[in-house]
């Protein structure tokens, strides 16, 4: 059908649009139309036979059993959106001379890559200098490798400062159009798209719209046909959804699972002492934090992996139910009895500044600190500030992070209590902690190239850090997708609003 | 118009040192915070590693110390050139001149909104000090401006736009809907109506109020009754002879709020989502883009100077007694 | 007759006052009526006002109190904008008195300082430097005086210069009294008092002010002010406007109460200067 | 004649406002001897108040020298200028605008006292209440605001105010003016008594010449910043040789009170027929 | 017919305000205005000089209280402001217009009264500038208020308070602003208008020597009271009440003798 234009909500406008080398959803958001990774995300089979991948620039991937090597099938006929051919120069080169020089999460992922072998225009064989374990690899690609045109970005001095960062070249179901900065993002409809049929869509225009409030209101009016990420404020779902003509998903964020965690500085002595941590885990109502502040779209935590993970994640592990009088019991152990006025000591609690239920958890964490004697404050700074105290000058007692579980354990989340991370890295252990026992574990994960022998490491590590608390998890939560009846196959996969939407369609 | 030159030139030589102010203060407010560019963009973009932020550090030019990033402004300044901003990854130049059109329209609406009605409202209120219509006007007025700008945009918002929608709900124009000429002016105009009624709205009762009060100050002056004395009926004396001596405080308030309204117009484009220089400022602080915050604060400095100028020149054209000493007859 | 008398006079003044006074009278019964945090998570969110006796006018998305807001509220609000004018009021008429008695190379310098604060539009200034320094009351106060000084600046400024003029400052000079005690005695008192009147202006500019930057995510997290409750509220506008209608009352009385004031006020003043 | 008390030079003073030159005074010369009254009379703009205000250094001239008794008072400054006060005092034109708005009688007149060390703390209520007496006011009146008390009596406040120093010279710049005729006659007497008694010297300012002819040793004609005549009140008034002046004494309305000689309504040219030329 | 009565106030209270803050500013006043006479109307400070006139003029402010009767048996109606009576303030800087030309102010007058179209109006209004002496009046019908001298200023207000053709004209104290060279222009400016136009004049004046120049009657009015009124030789040189002879006492005019003694000490 021709006429059919998606309008969806933005919240922001990234500087730089190319998802090869920033490897965040603002990006993909947009970008995953344009320019496709080598397997996405999937709610069935693989190419390799295993759950959870689906095809896209390659069809089939395979690890070698040392660990040392990696070989992908490149799909046939691909074009780019100028019209020259996709083959495995393009993936040797954007890997290569993008996700591991440049990359913020391939610089991790290949870091021991050493060269990309090209047997011919379909194949493209990853050899690393270290064994690399392939779920590693596997679990990443989705994120991690999104293929750029060598044509495009051969030659250039700086490839992050190029230009062409900001004017998509890819072979998605759609091309990028313009951009009128502020206003949106236009993508149109990519004719000659592999993929048959696809896609149904004439033209996706991104509409920036930063406040939430207005999002739900042009929803209503019915100037804009879609608003993932939950741009429409939860508390408004439960009116919204009665609106008639408007559906609200929750599904098709499973592999875009954050945590909301409280990052504990342990050079505070209180906080440095076991059985504190332990009664702040007991202190906080998880169930409240799901309930109230995620009205139900939400699940509680149990440590750092989050259930949406079933490959890794272990249930098994010691829990700190909300009991206040255990917490009470614990501090008073701990050697820090509540004082005259009440309080045992003063905290000052920093909240990320992102989300607003980061915000309001850091309201409820003081008042349920509040009620086991703890005395806290909370500082309200903006990005830059919070990135600067917490991250760089560990100028913080508490800290509410969105962390984000990025389809393995190794990617961006043992980074979070391992120790040895330099001042400056956001979403790292800053808060000192250091345990050996947890360090030799994840060494030796990262190491480990058997499959099975690696997840096993990573369920023991579940057991350690809920034991210890490093870092205490309250909740595992994904978006909302709100979206016009009108619209067709949404959230039809665990990364739906960061895939590629070939296959959506709007009903006339 | 000789006395008009002269205020002129006065004006224009007394603005260089306080452009110079301006700019090494915004300059500075941004580079003595918590946080620079680096960080607030590793934020942006989930994480990174240590190596990461200093080749960050390095493409934006972090490394040296504020004054001699000062000094590598000034002199970019001296040629004319606004920088480069790192948020953006664009030349502040063009960022300005794309963003400022916007904020200028609802500007220009928001003023004229409140300055014209504000006045005639005012005149229709100062003509009869106390009376109900005064009561109703000035209490009404001054209850609109008690609230808060955001809240009634939003209200606006749920009202015009999404129970009757009869406007948009936000942005500047229908998105890529390719109109051109006056067409494409007619689409913002209606685009902008919401939001200049809840800019212009609040300033209003300024206006009114200040309308009405020179209006009952004018009225009590000796030439209000001598103009009695010589027969001429109150209708005619109020809006012939006693409104523009009242205007007169009007234009100069014009002036002296220009500056707060361009801050206003921050909040009410966050809620409508224009793409206007508050939220340009918002993002510049939020990634702080020095470069980008003086620039801008700098090209509102010349806004408000250059509204100042117009607003002394409307008062030397209101006013024949401004700047004027010669003698006639 | 006195200002005062002449203030209870006006009825603007008197409504101002008597708007005034409930407010202050909130702000005061506040830690009675409503003791402990009004942050506190008291009952089950989002409570329609009138249904819970507990919660007269219901509570918010967490739970709180929002008749506990609302009176704590008005003693942070009444906190802020007295604050606020209190610092904008003293370093501004400091600045100008200083400026009016120097003259020459300190007053031009000192000026054109104040003509850069008012040409800098006074919230994008409160917004960078709240930013920058993080959002707690104290630096709130900050942000509203560092756009609000240069009024009491100017206006200071102008009554020293007038005043310096007066006959009766002439007078003093002739009976030899020095110039301190012809600042401090002569002038002083009697430029002062216009510039007082122009903290009600910014008393009501400074909760307005609060209020818009809780709106862009940067006021105190630590306190109710009604500013964050309205702000809070606006995501339930549609769902329950009460969120931010209640707080949004407060302010419009707030503001009415203290313009209605200064209209009494400068009233007041004014019939004062006419007098033969 | 004894040396002059108050003696200045080619004063000169020139008003820049808008690019515009206004010559307040142009090269003026004069003398007030002790005891003396000068009258200094003029058309509005003639320079009869800046020329009283530069002698009592309330405003600076371009050039030009005061000197005071023996001392050179247009190079004095600060604390010795400050000091010389006390010998040179001054009375206002507007009696309301002369007193800040906030003072009482008794402030008013203590300040002087106070500043000069010529009273004690103890001695001053005494002080006050014979200053008062002095110009015919009683001595409750020191607890009033000087803003509840009448015009006539506020500019004998200031009268009392100018003559706590004890000066020498008291300049008076359009003291009477303000006020009725019945007051102004009040106050004169009382200036005229004053200065007998003390033989204090005056530097009398108005625009009115029958005034100063009745108060004046000697008058002065001021025209454009300048003083174009100058000579014994009499004669001055009898036979003035500048312009200025025949027009000044010309414009003065004439009491005219008819014998009776008719009751036929008034017709005939006003008195003062002569300015018509001036 | 000089006898003929234009107005007649009887028993004219004005009364400033209510409650204990009220005023009395003129009481119980009873006075006779002549056709085409000269009245002086002589008080000091506050004794409700101008509320006669404003009350005459019906020009009292909203807070005035007015008891008594004023009758015109002079005209065949109300007589309305600035048509049938013009008026000249103390303060002429104060009672033009600052913003617009003298000329269009003069011009509005006629316009409103005679019904002169926007030309013919303008021509009136140079004409009169003529009248009053106004040197250069085509430059001067452009000029603004604040462009010209005190002098200049009053003289364009007497032009202004004559444009309707009144048949009385009331100057408050319309000289008393002006220095006592430009008073003497002013008055004799005065005189010979209202005698070349047949006009009534009532003169307000703080000074008995300037009324006593050309007034054919005098009217002494003191705390709000009229003291005595009369023929000008009557009153003047046989006054009646005491309040007048002192004030004719308190006069100080050139053949004074001199208060002090002449001889320097
Ligand atoms: N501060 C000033 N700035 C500019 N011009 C001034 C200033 N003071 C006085 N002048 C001008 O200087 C001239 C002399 O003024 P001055 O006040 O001395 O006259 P005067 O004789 O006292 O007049 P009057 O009788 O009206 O009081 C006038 O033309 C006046 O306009
Ligand atoms: N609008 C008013 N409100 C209250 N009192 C007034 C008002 N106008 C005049 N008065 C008072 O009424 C009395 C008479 O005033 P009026 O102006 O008639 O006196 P006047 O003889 O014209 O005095 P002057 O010579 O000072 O002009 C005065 O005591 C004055 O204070
Ligand atoms: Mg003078
Ligand atoms: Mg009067
Ligand atoms: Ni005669």
């Amino acid at each position: 059908q021709s006429g059919s234009r998606l309008v969806v909500a933005a919240d922001s406008e990234p500087r730089n649009l190319n998802p090869a080398i920033v490897a965040s959803n603002g990006v993909f958001f947009i970008s995953s139309k344009v320019i496709e990774p080598l397997a996405e995300a999937s709610f069935d089979g693989g190419g390799d036979g295993e759950g959870g991948l689906a095809p896209r620039l390659a069809t089939s991937w395979e690890g070698s059993d040392d660990g040392l090597s990696a070989t992908f099938k490149l799909r046939e006929g691909v074009k780019w959106h100028d019209g020259q051919p996709f083959t495995s120069a393009d993936v040797a080169f954007s890997a290569l001379q993008v996700w591991k020089p440049l990359q913020n999460l391939g610089r991790l992922v290949f870091a021991n890559l050493e060269a990309v072998d090209t047997p011919d225009d379909h194949t493209a064989v990853f050899r690393f200098a270290k064994p690399t374990p392939f779920q590693l690899i596997r679990n990443a690609l989705p994120v991690v490798s999104s293929v750029v045109a060598k044509h495009i970005f051969e030659g250039e001095a700086d490839i992050a400062a190029s230009e062409a960062n900001n004017k998509l070249v890819g072979t998605g179901p759609f091309r990028f159009a313009e951009h009128r900065p502020g206003e949106y993002y236009r993508l149109e409809r990519n004719p000659d798209y592999w993929g048959e049929g696809e896609p149904k869509l004439d033209e996706i225009i991104f509409r920036v719209l930063p406040d939430r409030a207005a999002a739900a209101g042009a929803l209503e009016a019915g100037e804009i046909q879609l608003a993932a990420f939950s741009q429409v404020p939860l508390t408004d779902l439960d009116r919204i959804s009665k609106v008639p003509g408007i559906e609200v998903y929750s599904k098709g964020y499973e592999a875009l699972t954050y945590q909301l965690g409280v990052e504990i500085n342990h050079r505070r002595a209180e906080l440095a002492n076991v059985r504190v941590r332990q009664a702040i885990a007991h202190a906080i109502d998880r169930d409240f934090v799901v309930r109230t502040i995620f009205l139900g779209y939400a699940e509680t935590a149990t440590g750092i992996v989050p259930k949406n993970a079933p490959e890794f994640y272990n249930g098994d592990v010691p829990l700190h139910p909300f009991d206040v009088d255990k917490a009470n019991a614990l501090l008073d152990e701990a050697g820090y009895p509540r004082k005259d006025g009440g309080a045992r000591f003063a905290l000052r609690l920093l909240p990320a500044p992102y989300f607003t239920e980061t915000r309001q958890f850091g309201d409820y964490l003081r008042q349920a600190l509040a009620a086991v004697g703890i005395d806290a404050t909370v500082v309200n700074n903006d990005a830059a500030a919070h990135q600067k105290a917490v991250y760089t000058d560990h100028d913080f007692d508490l800290a509410v992070a969105p962390t984000v579980f990025r389809g393995d354990p190794a990617i961006s989340t043992t980074i979070l209590v391992r120790s040895g991370t330099p001042a400056g890295v956001p979403f790292s252990n800053q808060g000192g902690y250091e345990n050996k026992e947890i360090d030799a574990l994840i060494d030796k994960a990262g190491e480990t190239v058997d499959t099975a022998a690696r997840t096993a490491l990573y369920k023991q590590l579940q057991v350690l850090v809920a034991e210890d608390l490093p870092i205490i998890n309250v909740a595992d939560w994904g978006f909302i997708t709100v979206a016009s009846s009108q619209v067709k196959n949404v959230s039809n996969n665990p990364r739906w609003a960061v895939s590629s939407w070939a296959d959506t369609e709007l009903d006339a | 118009m000789n006395r008009a030159l002269r205020l002129l030139r006065r004006r224009l030589i007394s603005s260089i040192p306080v452009l110079l102010i301006v700019i090494v203060g915004a300059f500075f407010l941004l580079e003595l915070a918590p946080g620079d560019a680096a960080d607030a963009y590793l934020l942006s973009i989930g994480g990174g590693d240590p190596a990461l932020v200093q080749a960050l550090r390095q493409s934006y030019g972090l490394e040296g110390s504020t004054l001699s990033r000062l000094w590598l402004y000034l002199t970019s300044l001296a040629r004319f050139d606004l920088g480069w901003s790192v948020t953006f990854n664009r030349p502040i130049a063009g960022l300005i001149a794309e963003r400022l059109p916007n904020t200028l329209w609802l500007m220009v609406g928001a003023v004229g909104l409140s300055f014209t009605a504000g006045s005639l409202l005012g005149i229709v209120a100062g003509s009869k000090p106390g009376s109900w219509r005064d009561r109703l006007l000035s209490t009404g007025s001054l209850a609109l401006y008690a609230v808060p700008s955001f809240w009634l945009g939003l209200v606006l918002i749920v009202l015009f736009s999404v129970q009757l929608r009869w406007f948009p709900t936000s942005g500047i124009e229908t998105i890529a809907s390719g109109k051109q000429g006056l067409a494409r002016a007619r689409d913002i105009a209606w685009h902008l109506a919401l939001p200049v009624a809840a800019l212009g709205l609040i300033y209003l009762a300024l206006f009114l109020r200040m309308m009405r009060a020179g209006m009952a100050e004018a009225w009590r002056q000796d030439y209000a009754l001598a103009a009695r004395a010589r027969g001429i009926g109150p209708a005619r004396i109020a809006v012939f002879h006693i409104a523009r001596n009242a205007l007169l405080p009007l234009v100069t308030m014009l002036g002296l709020h220009a500056a707060s309204m361009l801050g206003g117009s921050v909040v009410i484009e966050s809620v409508f989502a224009i793409p206007g220089f508050g939220r340009l400022a918002q993002e510049a602080v939020a990634g702080r883009d020095a470069p980008l915050l003086t620039g801008i604060i700098l090209v509102s400095a010349v806004l408000v100077i250059l509204v100042n100028l117009a607003v002394d020149m409307a008062y030397a054209f209101l006013d024949p007694r401004v700047g004027a000493n010669e003698v006639v007859a | 007759m006195s200002a005062i008398k002449r203030l209870l006079r006006s009825p603007a003044g008197v409504a101002g006052l008597v708007l005034l006074a409930l407010l202050v009278l909130a702000a005061l019964s506040a830690p009675l009526l409503f003791p402990g945090d009004p942050l506190a998570i008291a009952g089950p969110p989002l409570t329609p006002p009138f249904t819970d006796p507990a919660f007269p006018l219901g509570t918010d998305r967490l739970g709180r109190n929002v008749l506990a807001g609302l009176f704590h509220g008005a003693q942070a609000s009444l906190a802020v904008g007295l604050a606020a004018a209190a610092v904008s009021i003293i370093f501004g008429a400091l600045v100008g008195t200083i400026a009016g008695f120097a003259g020459g190379l300190v007053d031009e310098a000192l000026m054109r300082v104040v003509d850069a604060f008012q040409t800098v539009p006074g919230f994008l200034l409160a917004l960078a430097f709240v930013s920058v320094s993080g959002a707690s009351l104290p630096v709130v106060i900050l942000a509203v005086a560092l756009g609000a000084w240069t009024g009491p600046a100017r206006l200071a400024r102008a009554e020293v210069l007038s005043i310096r003029e007066r006959d009766y400052v002439a007078a003093a000079r002739v009976i030899g009294m020095h110039p301190a005690e012809i600042a401090l005695r002569e002038v002083l008192p009697n430029a002062l008092p216009p510039v007082l009147a122009l903290a009600a202006v910014i008393v009501g500019n400074a909760v307005l002010i609060e209020s818009a930057l809780s709106f862009l995510g940067l006021g105190d997290p630590n306190i109710v002010t009604w500013g964050s409750m309205i702000a809070e509220g606006r995501n339930v506008l549609r769902s329950a406007p009460f969120l931010s209608i209640v707080p949004g009352v407060g302010l419009v009385v707030t503001v009415l109460g203290v313009y209605l004031l200064a209209e009494g006020l400068s009233d007041a003043l004014a019939s004062r200067k006419a007098r033969p | 004649m004894r040396a002059p008390l108050l003696a200045v030079h080619n004063l000169t003073k020139t008003y820049r406002s808008g690019g515009r030159e206004v010559k307040g005074l142009d090269n003026v010369s004069m003398s007030v001897a002790a005891g003396e009254t000068i009258g200094l009379v003029g058309p509005s703009g003639s320079g009869k108040s800046t020329l009283a205000r530069v002698v009592m250094r309330l405003i600076e001239p371009d050039s030009g020298t005061i000197a005071f008794g023996d001392e050179n008072l247009g190079a004095l400054s600060g604390k010795a200028l400050r000091s010389m006060r006390k010998r040179i005092q001054m009375v206002f034109q507007d009696p309301s605008a002369a007193f800040n708005p906030r003072a009482t009688v008794a402030d008013v007149l203590a300040d002087p006292l106070r500043i000069h060390g010529l009273a004690s703390r103890a001695e001053r209520p005494r002080r006050i209440a014979e200053l008062l007496d002095s110009v015919g006011l009683p001595a409750n009146l020191a607890a009033r605001p000087v803003h509840a008390v009448s015009g006539g009596q506020r500019q004998r406040v200031a009268i009392a105010r100018a003559l706590a120093t004890e000066p020498e010279l008291i300049v008076l710049d359009e003291a009477v003016s303000a006020l009725d005729v019945t007051v102004r006659g009040q106050i004169l007497d009382l200036l005229v008594a004053l200065q007998r008694e003390r033989g204090l010297a005056y530097l009398f300012v108005s625009h009115d010449l029958a005034v100063v002819r009745a108060v004046s040793h000697r008058i002065a004609i001021m025209d454009r910043g300048r003083i174009v005549e100058a000579g014994p009140a009499a004669t001055v008034v009898a036979d003035p040789q500048s312009e200025t002046g025949r027009a000044l004494v010309a414009a003065i309305p004439r009491l005219h009170i008819p014998r009776l000689h008719t009751l036929q309504p008034h017709t005939s040219q006003p008195h003062g027929e002569a300015s018509q030329n001036a | 017919m000089m006898s003929d009565v234009l107005a007649s106030l009887r028993g004219l209270t004005v009364t400033y305000g209510s409650g204990e803050s009220a005023h009395v500013a003129l009481h119980g006043l009873d006075l006779d205005i002549l056709k085409g006479e000269r009245l002086a109307v002589i008080g000091e400070s506050g004794s409700g000089k101008s509320t006669l006139a404003l009350a005459l003029g019906g020009l009292l402010p909203p807070e005035a209280r007015i008891a008594g009767h004023i009758g015109w048996p002079g005209f065949a109606a109300q007589p309305r402001a600035g048509r049938d009576i013009g008026f000249v303030f103390q303060d002429a800087g104060a009672s033009l217009n600052p913003v617009i030309p003298v000329g269009r102010q003069i011009a509005e007058v006629a316009r409103l009264h005679l019904g002169l179209t926007r030309h013919a109006a303008r021509e009136r209004a140079r004409a009169l500038l003529e009248r009053v002496r106004i040197p250069d009046p085509d430059r001067a019908l452009g000029a603004y208020p604040h462009q010209l001298s005190g002098g200049q200023r009053q003289r364009v207000a007497i032009a202004a308070a004559i444009a309707g053709e009144p048949s009385l004209l009331i100057a408050d104290e319309a000289t008393s602003a002006l220095d006592t060279i430009v008073q003497a222009e002013i008055v004799a400016l005065l005189d010979e208008l209202v005698r070349a136009e047949g006009m009534t004049l009532i003169f307000i004046t703080h000074d008995i020597a300037l009324a006593s120049g050309f007034a054919d009657r005098i009217a002494v009015l003191h705390d709000a009271r009229l003291v005595e009124a009369g023929p000008a030789p009557t009153l003047l040189g046989a006054p009646k009440e005491a309040y007048t002879a002192k004030l004719l006492a308190s006069h100080i005019g050139l053949d004074t003798p001199p208060l002090i003694t002449e001889k320097q000490p």
